[in-house]
């Protein structure tokens, strides 16, 4: 018999388990692009084709959106480990929490997160966005994603032992998705206007740092109160 | 000294004290209470002369500002509660967390259609975008949180933990939702609309509007020990000192 | 054998649910060597005793849990993913308790008989095969106190036998087990019992 | 008093309805959050009360065994 | 031992389970509305709040959100009855699959669709919506949502019994969603620019009639595959 | 016996699962009056038995299946919804079998044991009362073909009694039950064993 694994060792099999659970089949890991792209087409659609219009709202659209994915994959983020067990396993574990946690909220930002800003310029350009624009846009989805990840997080992990959490969550966490939507909407407008986007890009790293050293014990809280319901 | 303060936290603890103390407070608060709001809102109504550039319209300043103001401040009331009950397990902050959250929701509902109605006649529209009218609205959407999580769960011990954990996160976020609302619409703000200029307001409006919002601070503490004391019956219900009350008050 | 430390002991539970007592002044010890089985009808309260035991439920009952050495839990819940294989399954297994290595995975997957299925997503296993997966981890358990809830429950005959089996030895090896099951143990080792719902019996 | 008349406060120059729906709004809720804990204070009670008498009726044997809501 | 119910005193009582599902917290009631308040605002954050610009955008954006709800919702339709067992029970039961699934879509549809329909003029309000197109926004949001109820649940149905489904169901039915888009945005900006709404409602009236007689058969037969695959 | 007609009668059945033939040239009748138990280790096919004779399972294996009367089918699920009371999910069951009288789902609950949980959520009964609101099914069931998946698991000593005298007043009534389980019946009635997975070991 060897012994239990380190946390960090632990922490990184957590990791792998969780992106092994989201590509073990091939089209979801295209799914999140797909429903972006298709999001991205309804906007032409509903609100007319006018070039100029609509590249005057591509940064805000393309945020919106990346929000909305971002809310609907948090929503499942534990569910299915609190149903199946293995979150009373986890909350058993003799590791640590944080980076059990830590592990979790990776995966979910690796897997929307920063996918969406991988293929965003994409979709930018269907929307007439100026290429200038490309590198904030990306920039800004990456961190500020970051921070939506772990938000969400705490929305998931209070509503995960209700058995109708479904919109729930939405309205725990959409007020606080908020001040993201406007520094990242924000930093890509003002790459337009040829402003300087670094303050942005600086506000949403403090964002994400704080949300990376908070909010892990707030989700950590969050999944014993549910488990313990 | 010690001894007595140690007493008193020992009683605050005390569900039938507390139930006690409170009604008790509730009966000399609530008539003062509105008595203020009676004679702030006359004398607003009634004894002011209306503003030059609004008319009369403006004197839904005298409902409108108070509850904006008390709202917000509810706010960080329940938060404060909630994180009292979270770190030292306190019943009765739990209780008050639970109180404050139904109270708040109202005034900032208050505001809003208040503000809503004010708006009609002064911008001819019913609604903008405005920082200070959308953060309003994220704090009614933060309030109606807390309330639809604590209502979602069964056990309502687990919910007021829950609640607890939310209003905190909260208030890491209000200032940050504030600073980034403000720093959105100034970004945006459209040239032919200006709202927001300092209004300098004439003491003979400034008197009755404050009466008011001391009023409102009043009312909501009447709503919230009012809340405060139906919480511990309903968690009590079970418990000999509830039973001889309702024996009592039949 | 009872001055031996107790590795989990519990005094003066008492818990209500639903407006109704479950148990009240309860006391459980688990010593090494001991296997417990905790009795009851139907919603007599075992689930809800095993997972004040285990640390799951912290609030809402009253009296005091000790334990003084890591543990193991398998609850009505398998924990096991559909979309993972066995082998996956318990190399990633959220608990972080036991070995992870996989020669000894593989070992523990042959124990419980899912040789050659290590590998197939474990959706696709049988309701009783995808429970053996979860008992798995008991062959590479290090903690020496488990608290099984229901253990047997769709597990064939001779699956039976193999973990009853399994039950003695790790006691004999200065374990503990203390599970729930409606069926009593078919083996030579003295077997405790802490009978839940006998006062609303009585 | 700035107005002359009860039609003139009613009317405030064609901002009364504003301003009464307001203020008739503002009350109400004020109303409804000020009364609705003595409410469920009140119905609190009556539902220990009514409890009471079902036990002193019945004695307490069944209310043990029957398992709550 | 009185035998088993009527056909559609059976579909009935399949309507009320799920309503009664959906209901059975009174703030469950309140949770959609909130979510669509809180969607809503997003836009003003993400795309400026210039009155005139909103209100301009305020016929796609509702129609987007409406249709963004409907989706989001349609995907668990089934889900849970799957994972239970329900589903095997709905399909060996000996009364008619065809009123039992439309027992499901007609809860699905009064739940999302009806509902954001009765409320969408206050949002047109907050979006600057000019009152005149207030009916014909209300009305294409009642007719259209029937039709989004119905390809979702094929969607759905055709998806339920995937382990990594999520986003799958988005791909498969926001095509059929478009054409509904398009008419419904349409029928608003027509009413906007004071151009005869009749013709736009009436087409969704008739993929509404179509949808209602061919999609119960599809989404029976997507049943069936899901539980037998 | 054999005269009567069958309720069910399947020939030639041959399923392959992951590789694996499970079963092939099975011949399965169930007649009025028959209790018929379906045996087998842990992923012998029992399940994947159940699934084809109920029509649920309709590609993917040889043989015919022929059903001549109404059938009520618990399978490893209960098809119990959380959110809903006992009463509710009784009253809404999707099988749309049986009676749905109010009065007769009380008289069922209260055979099954739940007599005073008809209206508290489904989700805060213990995991055996969870199972007993399905098997309540059986007591307001009009068809005469029960096929029943593990009806005992999770279930108590006394509860597991009860179900085995419902099942042989059923079959003497003239209905017939097919059922899987690890545990034999402890009737006074002939109990007619279908065993999979023999020519495997063999
Ligand atoms: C539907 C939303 C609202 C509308 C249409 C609205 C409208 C108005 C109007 C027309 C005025 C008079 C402005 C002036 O003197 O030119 C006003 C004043 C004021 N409002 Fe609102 N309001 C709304 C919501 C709010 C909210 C939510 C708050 C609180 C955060 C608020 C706080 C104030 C304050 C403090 C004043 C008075 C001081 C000042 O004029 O700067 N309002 N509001
Ligand atoms: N979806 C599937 N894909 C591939 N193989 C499957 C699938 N479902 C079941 N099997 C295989 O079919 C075999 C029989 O499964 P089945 O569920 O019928 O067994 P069982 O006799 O009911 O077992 P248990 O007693 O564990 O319930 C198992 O070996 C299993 O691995
Ligand atoms: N979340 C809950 N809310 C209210 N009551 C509950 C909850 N969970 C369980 N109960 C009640 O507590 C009692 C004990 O449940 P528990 O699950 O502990 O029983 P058990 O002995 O494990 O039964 P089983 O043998 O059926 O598994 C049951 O009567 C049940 O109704
Ligand atoms: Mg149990
Ligand atoms: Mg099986």
């Amino acid at each position: 018999m060897s012994g239990a694994p380190g946390a960090l060792t632990f922490a990184g099999r957590l990791l792998r388990r969780q992106l092994t659970l989201a590509l073990r089949r091939p089209v979801a890991v295209f799914n999140p692009l797909l429903f972006f792209a298709m999001v991205v087409a309804l906007f032409p659609l509903g609100l007319g084709p006018a070039p100029d219009r609509l590249a005057d709202f591509a940064p805000g659209i393309l945020w919106i959106i990346a929000l909305l994915a971002n809310l609907l994959s948090a929503e499942g983020l534990f569910r299915s480990d609190f149903e199946d067990g293995s979150l009373e396993q986890l909350l058993l574990s003799p590791q640590p929490l944080y980076l059990s946690v830590l592990a979790y909220v990776l995966a979910h930002w690796l897997l929307t997160g920063v996918l969406l800003a991988v293929i965003a310029p994409l979709f930018a350009v269907m929307l007439n966005l100026p290429a200038a624009a490309l590198p904030v846009l990306v920039a800004s989805l990456l961190l500020g994603s970051g921070v939506l990840s772990f938000v969400g997080s705490i929305g998931a992990a209070l509503t995960v032992g209700l058995r109708r959490g479904g919109m729930l969550i939405a309205l725990l966490v959409l007020p606080f998705y908020m001040p993201v939507l406007i520094f990242g909407a924000g930093a890509v407008e003002a790459g337009l206007a040829g402003l300087p986007v670094a303050p942005f890009l600086a506000i949403l790293g403090a964002l994400f740092s704080l949300a990376a050293a908070l909010g892990p014990f707030a989700i950590g809280a969050g999944l014993r109160i549910s488990v313990d319901a | 000294m010690r001894a007595a303060m140690w007493s008193f936290f020992h009683k605050l603890g005390s569900p039938p004290w507390l139930y006690r103390i409170a009604g008790s407070l509730l009966g000399w608060l609530l008539p003062l209470s509105l008595l203020a709001l009676v004679t702030g809102l006359a004398w607003g109504l009634l004894f002011t002369a209306p503003d030059f550039r609004q008319g009369n319209s403006y004197r839904i300043i005298y409902i409108h500002v108070p509850a904006a103001v008390v709202a917000l401040a509810g706010y960080y009331v329940m938060a404060l509660a909630g994180a009292i009950s979270l770190i030292w397990k306190m019943k009765m902050a739990d209780i008050a967390m639970k109180a404050t959250a139904p109270v708040g929701a109202a005034l900032t509902f208050i505001a809003l259609v208040t503000g809503a109605i004010w708006g009609k006649p002064t911008w001819g529209t019913w609604w903008v975008w405005d920082a200070r009218i959308t953060s309003m609205l994220i704090l009614l959407f933060l309030y109606l949180g807390v309330i639809a999580l604590y209502e979602a769960y069964d056990n309502k011990a687990a919910a007021s933990r829950a609640c607890a954990v939310l209003s905190l996160v909260g208030t890491v976020n209000i200032p940050i939702i504030y600073k980034s609302v403000d720093w959105w619409y100034s970004l945006h703000q459209p040239a032919s609309i200006k709202f927001t200029g300092g209004s300098s307001i004439d003491p003979s409006m400034l008197y009755p509007l404050l009466l008011s919002i001391i009023a409102f601070y009043g009312l909501f503490s009447c709503a919230l020990l009012g809340n405060m004391r139906a919480e511990i019956l309903a968690r009590e219900t079970r418990t000999a000192w509830v039973r001889r009350l309702a024996g009592g008050e039949a | 054998m009872a001055d031996v430390e107790p590795l989990l002991s519990a005094s003066g539970l008492a818990l209500e649910r639903g407006g109704r007592q479950l148990f009240s002044g309860l006391s459980v010890a688990v010593r090494p060597g001991q296997l417990v089985q905790v009795e009851g009808a139907n919603g007599a309260g075992k689930t809800s005793l095993l997972r004040i035991l285990a640390g799951l439920s912290r609030h809402g009952f009253e009296g005091r849990v000790t334990r003084s050495a890591p543990l193991l839990f398998l609850g009505h819940h398998p924990a096991v993913k559909g979309l993972l294989t066995p082998r996956e399954n318990l190399r990633w297994h959220p608990a972080g308790e036991g070995s992870h290595d996989d020669s000894a995975i593989e070992a523990a997957l042959a124990a419980v008989g899912l040789y050659g299925y290590e590998d197939v997503p474990a959706h696709s296993l049988s309701a009783g095969q995808h429970r053996r997966v979860n008992l798995a981890r008991l062959y590479l358990s290090t903690s020496p106190l488990w608290l099984l809830d229901e253990p047997f429950t769709a597990i064939d005959r001779d699956g039976v036998a193999a973990l009853q089996a399994l039950f003695v030895s790790h006691a004999e090896r200065g374990g503990a087990v203390l599970f729930t099951s409606h069926q009593p143990l078919a083996v030579s080792y003295r077997v405790d019992a802490v009978v839940l719902g006998a006062e609303l019996a009585a | 008093m700035y107005f002359d008349s009860l039609e003139a406060l009613l009317a405030m120059e064609g901002h009364g309805p504003y301003v009464w729906a307001a203020y008739g709004i503002t009350l109400l809720v004020l109303a409804l959050v000020l009364s609705a804990p003595g409410r469920r204070r009140r119905r609190l009670l009556r539902e220990v009360r009514g409890e009471l008498r079902r036990e002193a009726a019945h004695g307490s044997k069944e209310a043990a065994h029957a398992p709550g809501s």
